[in-house]
């Protein structure tokens, strides 16, 4: 195992920390989004995008770049707060989240920097992944990796396990998976509504190699990223299972279905934020804002009101 | 305009239930989505005719297909994004070639998962959906009608495609009319322009020809919430009266709605039509009212298309 | 386990050499079918209708009945011939195959007394028994079981693994899945094309109870769907795994992808008509005659005929 | 006319073939059928640019979008039912909304699976894969334009959607016409009537026009593959000069070409249309003739139904 210094150990934390607490800023303020499944994975995001993509934020598509897959794009906020903090689109980006001409409820590739594949279907990350991973193999840039992030609940779509399959036959070792096993899916607990295990069982019968860690542990993680990427080339892809928190980080949120997808009120959005800060040992900085109105699409106001300002 | 205060998901969530207390063989199916969808009303009062399948919609339709074979009336549920994308061949060959008595929602239809995005809204299940052999599809335009299309369809043997679109919409009749398979009904009588509307779109219509009549311009308004089978009488009638036609629906018009009229017309009755909906294109990731706005499906927007198609001289 | 008579033994390999043989006849009469994978599963289809089913030919909606899905449907004349030998549809109606109101290259369930479930398109089958499955046990209709006979090539479509979760997940112990195990797919073999193995770990890490049978050998697949039904009642759907050899029962045809799909010419099947009824002993009976023209649907036909009748 | 004695799905391989050695990024990718779709010639000239995917169509349609946006051209191959029904919301979200360059072949498309029965041929391709965003929609009437075709498509970057057929086909034009976007193709001048087909159908338009000829009428034929974009001035242009139309398609009318051709009309230039094809069924298990046969699309069905369009009285 390679070691981390303290001080990137701290830097990684730091990160997921700024990851939740500007998504939690996004999601506020549009008054839309998915708090549980975007905190559990604000430390692989952390990792991922601070310590082991290859990747050049003034060049988006630089051609020796890897290549991330948030599968899993309902927890785009995280993916977007990275994209802001390591400098490919800019931080007041996140508040035109779920506006037109502005950041995408889900992910779109053609108009974020940094974002390479679109998504806000489930199932589809995997096979996308492994076309890249064929593609750079094929184009013989051994050295450009592919990470897929997924969700557990996804993993119910039949379209990962072809994937699975299909990467295992073709020993696509380029390719990671990482699942955000957060042990929640949108209404509740996986092991009531779809059980999943023996889930490193099912990977290794699809041909994977399998790792199993804390997913918000910040050591174990990048461990693990570097033990499939120096210390595995077996020739399989691999699989990071990390165990984690849906929610993580607010205590009302952990383990509850009820913030799967839902915006928080600004008060309680401010206190949340307070709570992260604690945790994290940070300043609270300024109070979270809400600038819809949300809801549930009220007609009247289309039909009623003559005057039509997009806001 | 009256207005409602219930959105469309929350009577199409009750009258599950109500339903699920006629029919004992109604079961209600689930892929992850019970709160937003609403089905969690009917999951509560019938544990056990309520079955979750998980984040799997082609799995789900098809357990639809088996449930149905062995003697169950199955609403498998998701949105309609899924319902029309995720598992067609499922759909087409399980559901549709054996005429099984399933029934489909589509909920959060075309504009309405707003912020959800390209991924979540569905432009194209219109479309997708009538090309289905012995598909019916519906698009209630409000809650009385969606409750009655619901025990409308329940009288009927075979594959029934629905939208369920996320909204708390305008009370679109005073009086409550039923829905009837093939049967438009005219809100709004007019001389100079057909505005035809299906599910939701038909109060942008109504709105729409207010403004018109202020004009002098006088629309007749037709909702068509049975778009197939579709009533092709009344489309023919209003046709002959007004010779101008403009159709609303948020979908695309590439076979949806708008070309489901079209083919009519140009069978029967040839006069010019402008479709109003999306092109080639998607809804975006916005709230909804951003999205209509935006995609210009508003009733201002209706009234100007037609006014153009008014004032446009006649080509024949 | 329950001993099979030797009366019974040659009685259900006596059936197996009928659906070969009728099976071929079919092909060879409309021009149109696939030996390969209809020979591999002969056995199987037997032993399902002469032993294990409950089924009532003269009431095929008997509503005590079992039900058999053919998930892999283009192998549906070995499935008609079983129901024309089970008497729910005539002898004769196995020269319509693939005629315009006669019996489907697939399988139509609205159109064939007896077909439970319409087909053509793989991948499909197990959801549709699972719902079966699922019904039967809501209306507490406990004897009565589901059987699915699935192709290995099939096993690549991801919804056979979300209905093998579903079912694991649901416990229906009245599901039985067979794998017709004949190791190759349409063009090739499976293992070099889209590798399964290690198939029966994939299916216990689904949740299923596994059981590995010789595929040809009636004995051993009789003991497997006995000890499925009466023995391993264990809240687990089970899975067989039938080990086969696709074409077999003729030299040509076995291991071949080529005769995965293809007509034989009339010589060519009165050919494989012998070879059939040497190995089992048999009068050749008649020989085998061909009614169509086949080939490429030439427009020509269809343009510069003027008289169009219907054949 | 002339006859052809090579398939399109040979016609297909081997272009395939051509166009691999002229552009290194061209990939094909099988989802275990590349004996029936001829792809086993790239295969075999070019096995590191051949990707087998097995039996799993979602998947094989995901990998391309991650191909293309790897820098390839996948070709992602599967029968036309297979592409547009067992995929979709992949080729939605992975190819179509980020209009990634993938080109989709739809193999024995629309009737000519014959004996494959409803799970393998196609009726509903045109109308679901014209209905998504960004995608392009062809149906080539012969080999040489089939050929013509994919050399356009390598020129355009996006998504495109085209039937292969499995039929033997006669040469529409004489002389070799190359395909354009948009541009429909008048084979035949006539005043009467106007036939309009798409595929290989136009064929058994011009021999409808013969038989026409015979009984005096003047059918003008025009051929159309290029679906989406279609070609609306050619659509006005014969309109006005015959004032009736009949569309020919093997598919459904639902949606189909038929559909695209009213759209432009009820926009444009509104008259008569007879929509040839089959409505709310499915193509059977038969040899392709007798499919034709049964469900009236000859050229004697097309002839009759143009001269019934041409006997009723002008309902405007
Ligand atoms: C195909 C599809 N079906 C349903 C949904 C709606 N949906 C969005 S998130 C979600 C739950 C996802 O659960 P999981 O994968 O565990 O993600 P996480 O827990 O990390 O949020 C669902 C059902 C979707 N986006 N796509
Ligand atoms: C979804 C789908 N894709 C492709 C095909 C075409 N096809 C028919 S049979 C076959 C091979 C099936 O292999 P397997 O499941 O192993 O069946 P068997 O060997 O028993 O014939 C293929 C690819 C199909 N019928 N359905
Ligand atoms: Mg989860
Ligand atoms: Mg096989």
């Amino acid at each position: 195992m390679k070691h981390l210094t303290k001080k990137k150990i701290d830097e990684l934390n730091d990160m997921a920390y700024q990851i939740r607490r500007m998504s939690l800023d996004m999601i506020t303020y549009s008054q839309w989004g998915h708090i549980g499944g975007t905190f559990s994975q604000a430390e692989i995001l952390a990792c991922l995008y601070d310590h082991v993509l290859r990747i050049a934020p003034d060049n988006p598509q630089w051609e020796d770049r890897d290549c991330f897959v948030l599968s899993k794009a309902h927890a785009s906020p995280a993916l977007y707060a990275a994209l802001a903090l390591k400098g490919f689109i800019d931080y007041d980006d996140i508040y035109t989240y779920c506006r037109i001409g502005g950041l995408e409820g889900h992910l779109d590739m053609l108009e974020t920097p940094g974002v390479e594949c679109s998504g806000g279907s489930l199932g589809l990350g995997l096979s996308y992944s492994a076309g890249v991973a064929y593609g750079l193999r094929l184009k013989e840039a051994f050295h450009r990796r592919v990470y897929c992030l997924l969700g557990d609940g996804e993993l119910c779509e039949g379209q990962i396990w072809e994937a699975a399959m299909f990467a295992g036959h073709h020993k696509l070792d380029n390719l990671t998976a990482v699942v955000d096993y957060n042990k929640l899916m949108a209404k509740g607990f996986i092991n009531e509504l779809m059980a999943l295990e023996p889930l490193a069982d099912k990977w290794k019968a699809f041909g994977w190699n399998v790792i199993e860690v804390d997913g918000h542990d910040v050591e174990e993680l990048c461990n693990a990223f570097h033990k499939v990427k120096y210390l595995e080339s077996t020739g399989k892809p691999a699989c990071i299972i990390a165990h984690t928190v849906k929610g993580r980080g607010v205590e009302e949120c952990e383990f509850n279905y009820k913030w799967h997808t839902h915006a928080p009120s600004v008060v309680k959005a401010n206190a949340f934020l307070h709570e992260l800060s604690c945790t994290y040992d940070k300043a609270k900085g300024n109070d979270l804002k809400s600038a819809a109105n949300g809801g549930e699409g009220d007609l009247n106001y289309i039909i009623e009101e003559h005057e039509y300002e997009v806001r | 305009m009256k207005f409602d205060n219930e959105s469309m998901r929350e009577v199409f969530g009750k009258t599950l239930v109500e339903l699920g207390e006629k029919h004992d063989a109604l079961i209600v199916m689930d892929a992850d989505l019970n709160t937003s969808t609403r089905t969690v009303l009917f999951k509560k009062r019938f544990p056990d005719r309520f079955v979750q399948c998980g984040i799997a919609e082609g799995n789900m339709f098809g357990v639809a297909g088996g449930l149905s074979y062995a003697g169950f009336v199955p609403f498998p549920v998701t949105f309609a994004a899924f319902a029309s994308r995720k598992a067609l061949d499922v759909i087409f060959m399980n559901i549709c070639c054996p005429k099984l008595n399933v029934k489909i929602p589509g909920c959060y239809a075309g504009v309405t998962a707003g912020e959800g995005g390209p991924s979540h809204n569905s432009a194209e299940d219109i479309a997708i959906m009538r090309s289905l052999p012995h598909m019916r599809v519906i698009d209630p335009g409000d809650n009385n009608e969606l409750r009655s299309a619901m025990n409308e369809m329940m009288a009927y043997d075979g594959p029934v495609y629905f939208r369920v679109p996320k909204v708390i919409p305008p009370l679109l009749m005073e009086e409550m009319q039923a829905f009837r398979w093939a049967k438009g009904i005219v809100i709004r009588e007019g001389t100079d322009v057909s505005l035809i509307g299906t599910g939701i779109m038909t109060s942008i219509c109504v709105k729409a020809a207010e403004f018109l009549e202020a004009e002098g311009i006088h629309a007749e308004v037709i909702h068509m919430p049975s778009i197939k089978p579709i009533d092709e009488d009344l489309i023919v009638k209003t046709a002959k009266k007004t010779g101008r036609i403009v159709t609303v629906e948020n979908g695309s018009v590439y076979g949806g709605f708008g070309s489901a009229v079209a083919e009519v017309l140009v069978e029967k009755y040839p006069v010019k039509l402008d479709a109003v909906g999306i092109k080639d294109s998607t809804f975006g990731s916005a709230p909804i009212r951003d999205l209509l706005i935006h995609h210009k499906l508003t009733p201002k927007d209706v009234a100007e298309r037609a006014k153009n198609i008014l004032h446009a001289k006649n080509v024949q």
